[in-house]
């Protein structure tokens, strides 16, 4: 690998982490449900993306193929797949009053942007591949977890802590330039396509039982 | 040996002997003192000789310890007696205990009295129990403490000969702050613990204010001879004590006969000269209402105090 | 004569309790033989007991046993190391003894919970309480004797919460325990602190051995830190005031028996702690620690015997008297360490002794009056006074041995109680001397105090006997009153004759303190304890007061005749008549006309109001006039002021407290995300 | 001899087995087995660690344990075991009684053999990505059991247990991979992530990468581990999964959570070479033991209290282990042992409890379970008093040897606060148990389950309690020992 591919393949990087995170941030105030689910599956497309672009870029990152093609598979097509289908046998599709405004909760992500940037700011030497891939990583943490708190429907909690995921896996790919083994790889993506389904299984359930999808109806279990 | 038995029975015969007169010469003179006549000075030993005499009625409630009572109030009065110097500087039981076995053996005559006032279930009784043992329980820390006091001038020794021998001592202490404070507060404590005017009044039989007297309700017969003549000779060591702790004068200190009966004549003058003392005391005085008089004892508490802090403050 | 060791002796005792608890659990199904083989070990094992503790007292100073590990060491620092020396010779004594009685009288006693409760379970309770107490008084390892009196608290709870269908005792368990946690909780803490200043490297630094080379090696501060926590810890268990309310709640609700042990050994657990760490780890105390103990000891006294007087529950009564008894022996104990401080060994040990000689009594005579207690409560089913009265025609030889009692306790001579007072008074009365600070007002003041004490503690027996065993029966329960079982009446009599003996052969008694004497404060007993051929008491110096209880008695024997000889001489004819009880001319006396316990207190109530703050309730129902009354209701409470103002604000703070904390789990998994947000942030930010 | 493998292998079968079978029995039965067999693996492994080279490894290093993995593989077989005795008895009554039906009960056997595959390679795992996958998939396995009952609370509780954890997991996800990427940076070539290696390298891992690392570990685990502020699931999904799995939750999963904190733990000491993490430790133990303190004081209700309690453990062993002394970790994994033996039988009562007197609301139940349930409640009495730290029971000996270690070491605030807390969830458990158990039952309860229902399993763990409490055999103590020097970074 010479430099100059280095250099494009860390801008096309850069580039695409810079898109899972304005994805992030549309999710934020995105109400609509399956709207939602579409950013999500795109900002797995840019984070299969990024995974291929290391598999392509180096030598001793073959596997990593394995990584974006898995996460084509399963969070751009089957997670998103099953979510829709929830979403509609469930019928219900529209988020209503998080707890922060729109204009509350980018003001907010921003200031998440700006924290993620100075706590990767000392590893900024460590990253392999892109400028402030570490930097993005941790911002779409911390905006999942905003997310996650902010809204009241299951479904969204899942979502945001698909998008943390990403964020965990943008960062390994950032941060090692080839990813983790590969059967770590292959064990994270089965948890995760396994905690979806159970997640799914007790929305539905909660559905059923609550006759909501309103976490901030599961208040019941105090003290 | 002989000699410490035959001290035991001359100062036993003569606690018996002499305590009758003292009760009757107090009666005789507060009489005297508000224009009456009075009782004769000997009427006491007649009133015991007629008890003595007469058939006994007790209350069908009654146990055993009504009839224990007499028996042991008598006996301990009679111990305590023996520990008291009274015509020699050395009391014939001074070994057995001082000042502390002193009051113990006092309280213990009191404890079954109050015993035998409740035994026949009489509401007079209980009441007359319950005002003996309060304020016998208020008088105590007042008495503790001027003993106390008396006995860190004697070296911190409780035994009451060894007491009186200190305050015999170089000099006359009388005039000493802190025995005179102590003597005060003593006083008090006696009039308590004789149950005089104003404390309690020893010639009423009013239900609601006689303590001493509704204890001993419902004795009779020989049992309230005993009562009776206890309460006389309890009267009369409490004097005793008084009279040679804080005025040692002419108390023999060896024991020949001259000496002791010169002791003797002292002693006599000195406990009718308290008997005075109190017979004033309760012609100028009113009766107190019972809860007036833990103010009164407290007074004594405290005077007892200032004479322990004089023992170290004026010296 | 070759004894066997004390070793030997006490290795019976461990093994024969031991024995108890396994073997009244396995035969808990058959109640009879429970009984008989739990409470029959328990006296072999109390037999063992006392001849360890004696042939441990008389063996010789430096002979009192060798240490020897209960079980091998599984952990570091623990120790389970067990070793008779003559301080824990001498509080194995009182509990074997008072173990001896209460066995005796158990086995009658408890054959009121046949076919209602399990009588192995209590035997296997009782077995394992004393198990763990003989534990605490022999431990040499500070790790080891925690495990023992933890374990002992525990089945003290278990005890108290015995009759657990009532709701009081159950309150009473866990007030009991969890104060009494607390208190181990300072324990811990104090021995923690001698711990570490040991070094807390070697693993015998746990050891009693380690602690005494400590000393005055310790610094002040760590001193006076592990003084004060020592203090409230093993005061807790010992009921001083004011963290002894625990105490007239506990010992009442439990069989008597068991109240009878708690009062009488179970406290004295605090006081055993008291006097090994602050005589025998701690090195030359610091003056305001003898101060804080006398004064303490000189409240609790006062204040025991007040709210005692207070209380018509026979049981509750006879528990505060423990709390004032307890102030006794600390007074003893606080004037030992001011002694020490001016360096007067001799009045040291002559405090010393009083306290230690007080807590044995108080045992005694203690165990016997809740025994009495319990014999009333077997016959008449209430621990309530005022239903009770004429006990003493139905039950002759309970209230003989309870009349006893009530003049020991109430420190009238001829009796062990006098005894030891005496000895308190003559050290309070030495102290005045030893100092020229004004520090030394305090010993007459407590002397004083300890005077008003005595007199209320007989004003309070007057009551005690007097309402529950003479005068006319109050209720139906106590006019069918039974004398108890025999084995109840021999528990009860061995510890009258303990009282007697105690009493009137002090001089005897007092020998066995001395290889105690040279362990704690390097001073044999002094001379003058004993004069003229052992009979005498003294004290320490020559001259000073002295005092016989046997002289008093048998002076009080032969004067004997003098009221017989008057009575011969005047009154041979005289005849003794029974007839009513004066009723001021009314149809007879009832039993509603007697003074109740409630009047017979009445002044003292009045005299302390400001301190009882009494509340009362008058409810008149009346026809036409209001000075015709048809009805009056009348009622009269007095709660400790400590609890209402200290303790019961304290719970209420902390349980406001804990419910507003639980408002951080409201239930919502939003807030709940947020809390691990700020964790990671706060982490993020500060952390790195 | 394969040891690690068949200890993975036999409860991964029984599952699978009882995927397939019909009959109930079978299912308990399987269950039974299997964890009787990890038992004895368990037992055989811990001979082997103490004896040179004090590693077992095998599938190329891919499976490794060492004392401290020895030691976890007991915990959970036994607490396994004991929870698979309980459960048959267990649900036999709930399917009696009509609360669960016969598939959600399969759903257990199924699901209960797989948690416990999954703790067990948490611990035998070297990778430690594996070791997190298998953590979730432990959380995963537990959750469906969290949510058996399927009430409204149930779903409530395991709706917060899953999203709580799998956040945690998330964060922990991101904590491991910084851990890797601190290992990868020097050279090239792909590293291996096996916890071994990084041990062996652990002298040049960037110090900043690892730091951020264990911050992110730190909640995450933690988070799983339930320590304070991100404890709130723990209450919820203790109280209202099944009682055998909140035993199984309460008495292992958490300190499985906290093993793999303990390895990042015990990496980042040996790499920054300072207090850094331990002191974490220290502040978050302590912070759990003063947070579950008011709780217990004012529970009403039963299984919370026991959640609440365990909270308290967990942060006592996590003081234990920051305090850093070997005598304070030793005192730590002592803990963890008589904890895991404790807290089971707590839980088995109070499901006892709950099947006879349909509630968990201490105000309702008490008093009188004594005389109701006579033996679950002399076990639970037991069980509370060894929970509170009393003695005889083992737990006041570790929690003494935890004091007494942080004493020795100077950390007298430490240990103070420690006592203070310990002894404030004692009055509260006191007081809250005191109510239910004594007493008279208030009405005559209908539909009372059997006196002695699910004593075996009680029995036999305080008998384990009791019999360990004063005789450690020599092994168990060797292993404990390695354990801490491990921990200890010697």
């Amino acid at each position: 690998m010479n430099s100059s591919e280095s250099e494009l393949a860390s801008q096309l990087i850069t580039l695409l982490a810079a898109g899972m995170l304005v994805i992030q941030l549309l999710m934020v105030v995105q109400r609509m449900l399956l709207t939602s689910i579409r950013l999500f599956a795109l900002q797995s497309l840019m984070l299969a993306g990024i995974a291929a672009i290391v598999a392509f870029f180096h030598d001793n990152a073959i596997h990593v193929y394995w990584v974006a093609g898995l996460t084509l598979i399963g969070k751009v097509f089957f997670l998103p797949w099953l979510l829709n289908r929830l979403v509609r046998r469930i019928q219900i599709d529209q988020e209503i009053a998080p707890l922060l405004n729109s204009t509350a909760s980018m003001l907010l992500c921003g200031g998440f942007t700006l924290l993620g940037y100075i706590v990767a700011r000392p590893f900024t030497s460590l990253e392999r591949l892109g400028n402030n891939t570490l930097a993005i990583a941790i911002t779409l943490l911390l905006t999942g977890f905003f997310l996650m708190f902010n809204r009241r429907k299951a479904i969204t909690q899942v979502l945001a802590l698909l998008t943390v995921e990403n964020g965990v896996m943008l960062s390994a790919v950032a941060l090692t330039s080839y990813g983790m083994p590969l059967v770590v790889e292959l064990g994270i993506f089965f948890d995760v396509m396994v905690a979806v389904m159970v997640l799914g299984i007790l929305v539905y359930r909660i559905r059923e039982t609550f006759s909501s999808m309103d976490v901030s109806k599961l208040s019941q279990l105090k003290g | 040996m002989m000699f410490s038995v035959l001290a035991i029975l001359l100062q036993t015969a003569l606690l018996l002997a002499l305590a009758p007169l003292v009760s009757g010469c107090i009666k005789n003179w507060k009489a005297k003192l508000q224009n009456r006549r009075g009782p004769r000075v000997w009427q006491p030993y007649f009133d015991l000789a007629k008890f003595l005499r007469k058939d006994m009625v007790i209350s069908e409630h009654a146990s055993w310890i009504f009839r224990v009572v007499p028996y042991v109030l008598f006996i301990s009065t009679l111990l305590a007696g023996l520990m008291v110097p009274m015509v020699s500087v050395s009391a014939p039981l001074s070994l057995f205990g001082g000042a502390l076995a002193f009051v113990g053996l006092l309280a213990l005559g009191r404890f079954f009295l109050a015993l035998g006032g409740l035994d026949p279930a009489s509401a007079f009784g209980g009441m007359g129990s319950s005002r003996e043992m309060t304020i016998a329980a208020v008088a105590e820390p007042a008495l503790m403490l001027a003993i106390f006091t008396v006995a860190i001038a004697a070296h911190k020794s409780t035994n009451l000969s060894q007491m009186l021998i200190a305050a015999q001592g170089p000099t006359w202490k009388l005039l000493n702050p802190a025995h005179v404070l102590a003597f005060a507060a003593l006083f008090i404590v006696l009039l308590a613990e004789t149950g005089r005017i104003p404390i309690d009044n020893p010639a009423t039989h009013l239900e609601l204010t006689m303590i001493h007297e509704a204890m001993i309700l419902e004795y009779s017969g020989r049992y309230l001879a005993l009562v009776e003549w206890s309460a006389s000779v309890k009267q009369l060591v409490l004097m005793a004590l008084l009279a040679n702790i804080f005025f040692p004068i002419g108390i023999a200190t060896d024991s020949s006969a001259a000496s002791l009966g010169l002791s003797l004549g002292w002693f006599l003058a000195k406990l009718l000269a308290l008997a005075g003392a109190v017979v004033l005391v309760e012609t100028t005085n009113a009766k107190l209402r019972l809860f007036r008089v833990p103010d009164l004892l407290s007074a004594a508490f405290i005077l007892a105090t200032l004479a322990l802090l004089s023992t170290f403050l004026f010296q | 004569m070759n004894l066997p060791s004390p070793t030997l002796f006490l290795q019976l005792a461990l093994c024969a309790y031991g024995f108890g608890v396994v073997a009244s659990l396995l035969a808990m199904r058959w109640e009879k033989f429970a009984n008989g083989i739990g409470f029959g070990s328990a006296t072999v094992a109390a037999v063992f007991g006392i001849g360890a503790a004696l042939t441990g007292l008389t063996s010789g100073p430096g002979n009192g046993g060798e240490s020897f590990a209960l079980w091998p060491s599984l952990i570091p620092y623990l120790q389970l190391t067990v070793k008779l020396d003559p301080l824990g010779a001498f509080f194995v004594l009182i509990v074997s003894v008072l173990a001896l009685a209460l066995s005796i009288y158990s086995f009658g006693y408890v054959r009121g919970f046949y076919g209602r409760k399990n009588v192995g379970v209590l035997a296997a309770f009782y077995n394992a309480l004393l198990l763990a107490t003989t534990l605490v008084f022999t431990a040499s390892n500070a790790f080891f004797f925690l495990i023992a009196w933890e374990i002992m608290a525990l089945t003290a709870y278990c005890l108290v919460s015995f009759e657990h269908e009532k709701p009081e005792a159950r309150n009473a368990g866990v007030l009991y325990f969890i104060m009494s946690h607390v208190g181990t909780g300072c324990l811990i803490l104090g021995f923690l602190l001698l711990f570490q200043a040991a070094g807390g490297q070697a693993p015998g630094d746990y050891g009693f051995e380690t602690f005494r080379t400590l000393g005055d090696k310790l610094s002040p501060g760590r001193r006076d830190a592990a003084f004060l926590l020592f203090l409230f810890g093993f005061g807790i268990k010992a009921g001083i005031v004011p963290l002894h309310i625990w105490l007239p709640v506990a010992h009442p609700v439990a069989p008597s028996n068991i109240s009878a042990l708690l009062s009488g050994v179970l406290i004295k657990t605090g006081i055993y702690g008291l006097t090994r760490v602050l005589f025998d780890f701690m090195g030359t105390p610091p003056n305001w620690w003898g101060v804080t103990v006398l004064t303490i000891g000189t409240i609790s006294a006062v204040l025991g015997v007040l709210y005692a007087l207070m209380e018509h529950d026979l049981k509750r009564l006879l528990a505060y008297h423990s709390i004032e008894n307890i102030g006794i022996i600390l007074m003893g104990l606080g004037a030992a360490l001011m002694f020490l401080h001016t360096h007067h060994p001799v009045l040291a040990t002559l405090a010393l002794i009083a306290g230690l000689y007080h807590t044995m009594n108080h045992a005694i005579f203690k165990a016997l009056l809740f025994l009495g207690a319990g014999a009333v409560l077997h016959a008449t089913h209430t621990r309530n006074m005022e239903e009770m009265g004429g006990l003493i025609k139905r039950m002759p030889t309970t209230a003989f041995c309870f009349l006893v009692g009530a003049v020991a306790i109430s420190a009238l001579p001829p009796l062990n109680g006098f005894v030891s007072e005496w000895l308190t008074y003559q050290a309070l009365l030495q102290g005045f001397g030893t100092t020229d600070s004004l520090v030394r007002l305090m010993f007459p003041l407590s002397g004083a105090m300890l005077a008003l004490t005595g007199a209320l503690a007989a004003a309070c027996f007057v009551k005690a006997f007097g309402i529950t065993f003479l005068a006319q029966p109050r209720s139906d329960h106590a006019a069918q009153a039974h004398e108890v079982a025999p084995t109840m009446l021999a528990g009860m009599g061995l510890l009258t004759a303990a009282c007697i003996f105690l009493g009137l052969f002090p001089t005897l008694f007092l020998k066995l303190f001395n290889p105690l004497t040279v362990q704690l404060l390097g001073q044999p007993l002094p001379g003058f304890l004993s004069e003229a051929d052992g009979w005498v008491l003294g004290n320490t110096q020559e001259m000073g007061g002295t005092v016989s209880t046997l002289g008093i008695a048998l002076m009080g024997i032969c004067l004997l005749p003098v009221p017989l000889v008057l009575w011969l001489f005047f009154g041979r004819q005289t005849k003794v008549r029974i007839g009513p009880t004066w009723d001021c001319g009314l149809k007879g006396l009832t039993p509603q006309m007697e003074y109740t316990a409630t009047g017979f207190s009445k002044p003292i109530r009045m005299i302390f109001k400001a301190l009882f703050l009494p509340r009362r309730e008058v409810q008149r129902e009346y026809d036409y006039s209001p000075y015709f009354a048809k009805n009056l209701h009348f009622e009269s409470h007095i709660e400790e002021a400590f609890v209402t103002r200290l303790y019961r604000p304290l719970n209420r703070g902390i349980l406001r407290f804990s419910r507003r904390m639980r408002g951080l789990q409201a239930g919502s998994i939003q807030a709940y995300l947020i809390y691990i947000f700020i964790t990671l942030l706060l982490l993020l930010m500060f952390a790195l | 001899m394969m040891l690690l493998i068949p200890i993975l292998l036999a409860p991964a079968a029984a599952g699978l087995f009882c995927l397939l079978a019909r009959s109930r029995p079978a299912m308990a039965l399987a269950n039974m087995l299997a964890f009787a067999v990890t038992v004895g693996l368990g037992v055989m492994l811990l001979r082997k660690v103490i004896e040179p080279p004090y590693v077992v490894t095998e599938f190329e290093e891919f499976f490794r344990a060492d004392s401290l993995s020895a030691w976890m593989v007991l915990l959970i077989s036994v607490v396994s075991l004991g929870t698979s005795l309980y459960a048959g008895q267990y649900f036999r009554r709930d399917l009696a009684a009509g609360v669960v039906t016969a598939g959600r009960v399969k759903e257990f056997f199924v699901l209960t053999p797989l948690f416990a595959t999954g703790m067990f390679l948490v611990v035998l795992a070297n990778n430690l990505g594996v070791m997190w996958f298998a953590l979730e998939a432990t959380a995963l396995s537990s959750v469906l059991l969290v949510a058996l009952y399927n009430r409204k609370t149930s779903l409530e509780a395991a709706w917060k247990y899953v999203i709580l954890g799998s956040l945690g997991l998330a964060l922990a996800l991101f904590g491991t991979v910084f851990t890797y990427a601190a290992a990868v940076n020097k050279d090239s070539a792909m590293p291996s992530f096996n916890w071994s290696h990084l041990m062996s390298v652990a002298g040049q891992l960037d110090p900043r990468m690892i730091k951020l690392a264990f911050v992110f570990v730190l909640v995450g685990y933690g988070t799983k581990a339930g320590l304070a502020p991100m404890h709130t699931w723990l209450p919820d999904a203790h109280s209202e999964a099944p009682s055998p799995t909140s035993a199984m939750l309460s008495g292992v999963s958490l300190k499985v959570a906290l093993y793999a904190l303990l390895r990042f733990h015990i990496l980042t000491t040996a790499c920054l070479g300072s207090s850094f993490s331990r002191t974490m430790l220290l502040v978050f133990g302590l912070g759990s033991m003063c947070l579950a303190a008011p709780f217990i004081l004012v529970q009403t209700n039963l299984k919370r209290l026991l959640a609440y309690s365990s909270l308290e453990h967990v942060g006592l062993i996590c003081v234990g282990i920051g305090l850093n002394s070997p005598v304070t970790i030793f005192g730590a994994l002592l803990h963890m042992g008589y904890h895991a033996l404790t807290k089971p039988v707590l839980f088995f009562a109070a499901g006892n409890i709950h099947q006879s007197c349909h509630t968990l609301q201490m105000r309702l139940i008490g008093p009188g379970i004594a005389k109701l349930l006579p033996v679950t409640a002399v076990c639970m009495g037991l069980a509370a008093v060894a929970a509170t730290g009393l003695p005889p029971f083992g737990l006041f000996f570790s929690e003494m040897t935890v004091l007494n270690g942080g004493f020795a070491a100077g950390h007298t605030f430490v240990s103070t606060v420690v006592l203070v807390a310990l002894l404030a969830a004692f009055c509260g458990i006191l007081y809250q148990l005191t109510r239910i158990l004594l007493g008279v039952p208030k009405i005559a309860r209908t539909n009372a389950v059997a006196p002695s229902a699910g004593a075996p399993a009680m029995v036999l763990m305080l008998a384990a309690l009791l019999v360990f409490s004063i005789w450690l055999p020599e092994p168990l103590l060797e292993v404990m020992k390695r354990a801490a020097g491990i921990i200890g970074g010697k």
